[in-house]
């Protein structure tokens, strides 16, 4: 382990007190936000500056926390459903996935084929959505402004397809614990497929506008490194431990749903700094438009739903399971007391662990930088605060 | 791997099994931080994934805590439990894994259960000046920290 | 360019810039002094242009008024007002400062006086126009050597402050 | 006094270079009024191109196309209520927007419309607009500094910082450009803005081909020193949104906010005049060499009749396009009645002795629009700089380049 990660970085604020001249001037304490607009909702974000340079921050967070485990407890398994999808926000559907997914194996039932395929595909046109939604703010973070429409408008595309799908946008409650509880629309298919059309070019038109703008670049290469041994002993899951070279994608190490059908490539970068970052994201756009477009062709016909029983109890027991969600490992631990309620459920947020490396990451850098890797992060108060 | 720390822990695992194709082990709490050192050491469960709790207010040692540990080179996961009254501190794993901070903190937050060794434990979630922790059985779901509202908010009631 | 009403802008600007230079030793806090600095430092550059030096004037405005009177508020902000404020603005030794102020006053009126035939009855009339080639003649052929000499100066007092300001270079 | 009045008509010269007050006040009101126009149609038009390039449509809702938005928004700020925190400096917090209005409103007294379409022609002109144009930065600090808040004090340390930098770069652009004039054939130069434009018209060359390539560096590093001049993206790291909220002005509201924005949107025009002054041929028709001659000249003076009659034309087509709902009827109305106007304007302009009076000054106007939707067109592509990359171009690339193409210009003009 490097030093970074060791326990000394925990100490917030009280830094140690390094040479003085008589030119240094006053160190100033900043408070980022709750209410700013680069912080993505509620985050407050404490620094300490010398000059432009961050000599420490400190998170608070909990601006925005429902008590969604507490609320767990007080639901049956059914009734808890639609409450995961406001934790992460921009990507409900991966949300429900995870928590539909962990109660079946908690049940010992499987969803059948066909709703696996529309699970998959729904995921994956969400963690488009999620990318697009992350590429414009992070764009519009760093200053540039015109991104953030063109990924608006696409996005608008997919939330089209989620409206016919299942009547909401945004908090889709997509799926119910044993499949679907929709039969996919008529011509579903036919707009996939047509949306796969029409997004590919528009995502080398994002690229077109970033990948090589010399700012851009400047702005991102070098910003926030965190190398693959720090991620790891962070917990930093996602897009940005992939971008410090570690080729892991729960989807690829421990499959789930209908993943293992398809062929799809795990983007790794190699500097794990903003701009790896920024790639490997483009790059996983790219590698959900693949896996969507095999898994649109082959929808198995079948039923939808598996044969759950009406009123749920699944056995005592306890059940960790964590799908790749586009934020990283977003993970469901519930306990089970043979009830129809769960006697205790833990979200393993992603967003919440990664948070957690922003000080390492920023430590030394300007503030321009903090902006950028909260950015880069790609955090969702909703779900860090839950 | 189980009968290896078995051979070694003797009597400190209390249960190592599997449910549902997931591995857990009960162990002593007296044992869990060195098991906590050799897992991470020795069978190389690099990535932390998760530390929880589950209260159980009819037991005599009321919470459980989970260590959910991953390996990148195995590929696999494991659970460690171990149950503490509330009276007891558990050894905090941030020297282990520093992700252990603000996942302690928040079990201290919901729990209030003490993490010994840990660098800065205090709310995370809640405000620093609430009192109780939600997540506690006895904790009722409306329950509010009244007197924190009114003097905080400048309202009766947050309800 | 036809002045107008000279005698009473000469007085005007006069008069603000006085003020302003007293404004500039009275005040507490330090970012007003430094206002009324520039104020004093506009009012001497409007008195440049009324004596027919307008590159002086423009000088006057780009260095001083612009440029090192942003480095002072620069330095300023950065100081803790409230602090310097209850300090004292005057201390023991204003007796001595008023003594060399008037020494000072008594000076110029001894130079003026004594001098009196020195001092031409009414202002030189500038050539208007090429009043910028003059000074560049000037200062680029008559005074070359002590304008070089100047700006060897202030490389070297360039090079001391990246010295004193970096810690390693 | 009639006589001092219709006396000016017929001299050749400005009004300050007449020494004739009544039309130098004239001309200061023509240019104040102008000027408040001119950000009231950028403010639109920023908007609109804004949001035109960035898929959307901008405002349309208050008039036909968003046009009376600007006006609203001019009428919100006023009613505003305006807030001072209790814990700023008021005397400062007082002085700071009238100060970056004032100077950027004073630096055009001597911006050359025409040969004789300027308030005034100082013979320090480009210096005097340096000088005016580098004190709105002090309106800048002590605006960060009155607030008493972090956020603004951290954009006024920027903003000092980037200015008192690229000040320097611009300097020397500048210079270089000044050092051209005195290649007439009399060999004197000069810092007169109107004289700078004759000095052109004389050597038949715009500075920036001068030298081919070094007016165009030169004009490259003004270019670029008057973006972080004046703030704007991607150097707009004062008032950078995403990091300092609003930077400086994050404490001024209603009033006094909008003198800030009056400010910043003068200031662009003003810097672009200087570079329209200094390189591209001020009041000058384009291709004054290549089609000259009498027939060329009289085409050359259609053209603004002609443009206003099309941006009529244009007025009348979206006219024509409006929804036919009687919801609508007075936004069509107001549609035609303002094509109307635009049409009338352009008539006017064909009348020979108004076309040959407003030639100048609708050219130097053209060059500055062009200027205008660069600044534009960079907020809609660049990310934003940071602060240490910024010093970093201000530093190592153009104050070595500037340098460059100063020592380069002097050589090239004594040898050619």
């Amino acid at each position: 382990m490097t030093d970074r990660t060791t326990i000394d970085r925990t100490s917030h604020l009280e830094l140690e007190h390094h040479e003085k001249t008589f030119l240094d001037s006053n160190e100033l304490i900043i408070n980022m936000g709750p209410q700013h607009p680069a912080t993505h909702g509620v985050l407050r974000v404490i620094l300490k500056l010398d000059g432009e340079k961050v000599l420490g921050t400190e998170c608070v967070i909990g601006y925005l926390h429902r008590g969604v485990e507490k609320i767990a407890e007080h639901r049956t398994y059914t009734m808890f459903n639609p409450y995961v999808d406001r934790m992460d926000y921009v990507a409900a559907v991966s949300n429900g996935l995870g928590y539909c997914e962990a109660v079946e194996k908690l049940l010992n039932v499987e969803a059948p084929r066909r709703a696996q395929y529309i699970r998959v595909v729904l995921t994956e046109l969400n963690r488009l959505a999620s990318h697009m939604l992350w590429l414009g703010t992070h764009a519009l973070d760093i200053g540039a402004i015109t991104p953030l429409f063109y990924t608006f408008r696409d996005r608008e595309e997919i939330l089209k397809i989620f409206e016919k799908y299942c009547g909401a946008r945004l908090t889709t409650h997509a799926f119910r614990i044993g499949g679907c509880s929709y039969e996919t629309y008529d011509g579903f298919e036919r707009e996939v497929k047509k949306f796969l059309d029409f997004v590919t070019p528009k995502i080398d038109e994002y690229e077109e506008l970033l990948t090589t703008n010399r700012i851009w670049v400047e702005r991102t290469k070098d910003v926030g490194k965190i190398s693959a041994k720090e991620c790891i002993a962070l917990g930093v899951t996602g897009p940005v431990l992939r971008a410090s070279g570690v080729k892991w994608d729960l989807r690829k190490a421990q499959p789930y749903a209908a993943y293992p059908d398809f062929d799809f490539e795990i983007p790794v970068g190699q500097n794990g700094d903003t701009y790896d970052r920024y790639i490997v994201r483009m790059q996983e756009m790219r590698q959900s438009l693949r896996i969507i477009d095999q898994a649109i062709g082959k929808i198995p016909d079948g039923p939808i739903m598996a044969k759950i029983p009406k009123v749920m109890k699944p056995p005592v027991g306890e059940i960790y399971h964590s799908i790749e969600a586009p934020k990283g490992e977003l993970g469901y631990f519930i306990v089970s007391d043979g009830s129809t309620q769960p006697y205790r459920v833990r979200v393993r947020p992603p967003s919440f662990v990664n948070l957690q490396a922003l000080d390492m990451m920023v430590r030394g850098a300007l503030v321009a930088d903090v902006i950028a890797v909260i950015g880069t992060l790609d955090i969702v108060l909703g779900e860090v605060d839950r | 791997m189980i009968s290896r720390l078995k051979g070694q822990h003797g009597s400190g695992i209390r249960e190592a099994n599997t449910y549902l194709g997931q591995k857990y082990v009960v162990a002593d709490s007296s044992l869990i931080p060195e098991l906590l050192q050799v897992l991470r050491d020795q069978e190389h469960f690099d990535y932390c994934v998760d530390i929880t709790a589950v209260h159980y207010p009819d037991r005599e040692k009321q919470f459980e805590v989970v260590w959910i540990l991953y390996s990148f080179p195995r590929n696999e996961r494991i659970r460690v439990k171990a149950s503490y009254a509330e009276v007891e501190s558990v050894p905090s794993a941030v020297p282990i894994w520093p992700t252990a901070n603000w996942l302690e903190r928040e079990v201290f937050d919901m729990f209030g259960i003490r993490f010994e060794g840990h660098p800065d434990l205090k709310r995370i979630l809640l405000p620093d000046g609430w009192k109780g922790h939600p997540l506690r059985k006895d904790y009722g779901i409306i329950q509010q920290d009244q007197e924190w509202v009114q003097i905080n908010l400048g309202i009766e009631s947050g309800q | 360019m036809a002045p107008v009403a000279t005698t009473f802008f000469f007085y005007f600007l006069s008069a603000l810039t006085v003020l302003s230079a007293v404004l500039v030793i009275t005040r507490k806090n330090a970012v007003h002094s430094a206002l009324a600095l520039i104020v004093s430092l506009l009012g001497q550059a409007a008195l440049y242009l009324m004596l027919y030096a307008p590159f002086v004037a423009g000088v006057q405005i780009i260095l001083y008024a612009g440029g090192i009177m942003v480095l002072f508020l620069f330095v300023i902000m950065l100081v803790n007002i409230e602090k310097s404020q209850r300090e004292d603005q005057f201390n023991k030794q204003w007796l001595v400062g008023l003594a060399a102020a008037i020494a000072l006053g008594a000076l110029f009126v001894l130079v003026y006086v004594k001098g009196r035939a020195l001092f031409p009855d009414r202002a030189i009339q500038m050539p208007e126009q090429s009043n910028t080639q003059q000074v560049a003649v000037l200062l680029y052929g008559n005074y070359m050597f002590t304008f070089e000499i100047a700006s060897l100066l202030l490389l070297v007092a360039i090079i001391g402050a990246v010295v004193m300001a970096k810690k390693r270079i | 006094m009639l006589d001092y009045i219709t006396s000016y008509l017929n001299s050749d010269t400005t009004p300050g270079s007449a020494g004739n007050m009544f039309w130098a006040f004239v001309y200061i009101i023509l240019i104040f009024l102008g000027l408040s126009v001119a950000v009231i149609a950028m403010n639109w038009l920023e908007r609109k191109i804004l949001a035109h390039m960035q898929v959307r449509l901008g405002p349309m809702r208050v008039g036909p196309h968003g046009l009376l938005q600007p006006i609203a928004d001019a009428l919100k700020l006023l009613i505003k209520e305006d807030i001072m925190p209790s814990q700023a400096d008021p005397l400062v917090f007082w002085v700071a927007p009238l100060m970056v209005v004032i100077t950027s409103f004073t630096v055009f007294i001597v911006v050359p419309f025409g040969p004789t379409h300027a308030v005034t022609d100082m013979n320090i002109g480009v210096l005097f607009m340096l000088g005016v144009s580098s004190l709105s930065v002090l309106g800048v600090v002590m605006a960060g500094w009155a607030s008493n808040s972090h956020y603004p004090l951290m954009g006024a340390l920027r903003s000092s910082a980037q200015m008192v930098s690229y000040e320097i770069a611009m300097g020397l652009a500048v210079v270089s450009a000044v050092l051209m004039t005195s290649l007439n054939k009399d060999g004197t130069g000069t810092l007169s803005m109107i004289g700078i434009v004759q000095a052109q018209q004389s050597q038949q060359v715009w500075f920036i081909f001068k030298f081919f390539p070094l007016g165009l560096i030169a004009f490259f590093i003004f270019a670029v020193a008057m973006v972080a001049e004046t703030n704007r993206a991607p150097f707009d790291l004062p008032e950078a949104e995403s990091e300092l909220t609003a930077g400086f002005h994050t404490e001024y509201s209603g009033f006094r906010w909008s003198l800030f924005f009056l400010a910043e949107y003068s200031a662009m025009i003003a810097v672009s005049s200087i570079a329209v002054t200094l390189w591209l041929g001020g009041w000058m028709r384009p291709f004054p060499n290549a089609l000259s001659g009498e027939t060329w000249d009289l085409v050359f003076s259609l053209v603004p009749g002609l443009t206003f009659l099309f941006l009529a034309a244009m007025t009348f087509y979206s006219t024509a396009r409006m929804p036919k709902h009687p919801y609508f009827k007075v936004q069509t109305i107001g549609l035609g009645g303002f094509g109307a106007v635009l049409a009338l304007i352009g008539v006017a302009l064909f009348v020979p002795p108004v076309r040959d009076r407003i030639q100048d000054i609708f050219w130097f106007s053209a060059k500055v629009a062009l200027s205008m939707y660069m600044y534009i067109w960079y907020r809609g592509t660049f990310p934003r700089y940071r602060f240490d990359q910024l010093m970093k171009v201000g530093w190592k690339v153009l104050l070595p380049l500037g340098i460059g193409v100063l020592v380069l210009t002097a050589i090239a003009g004594i040898l050619f």
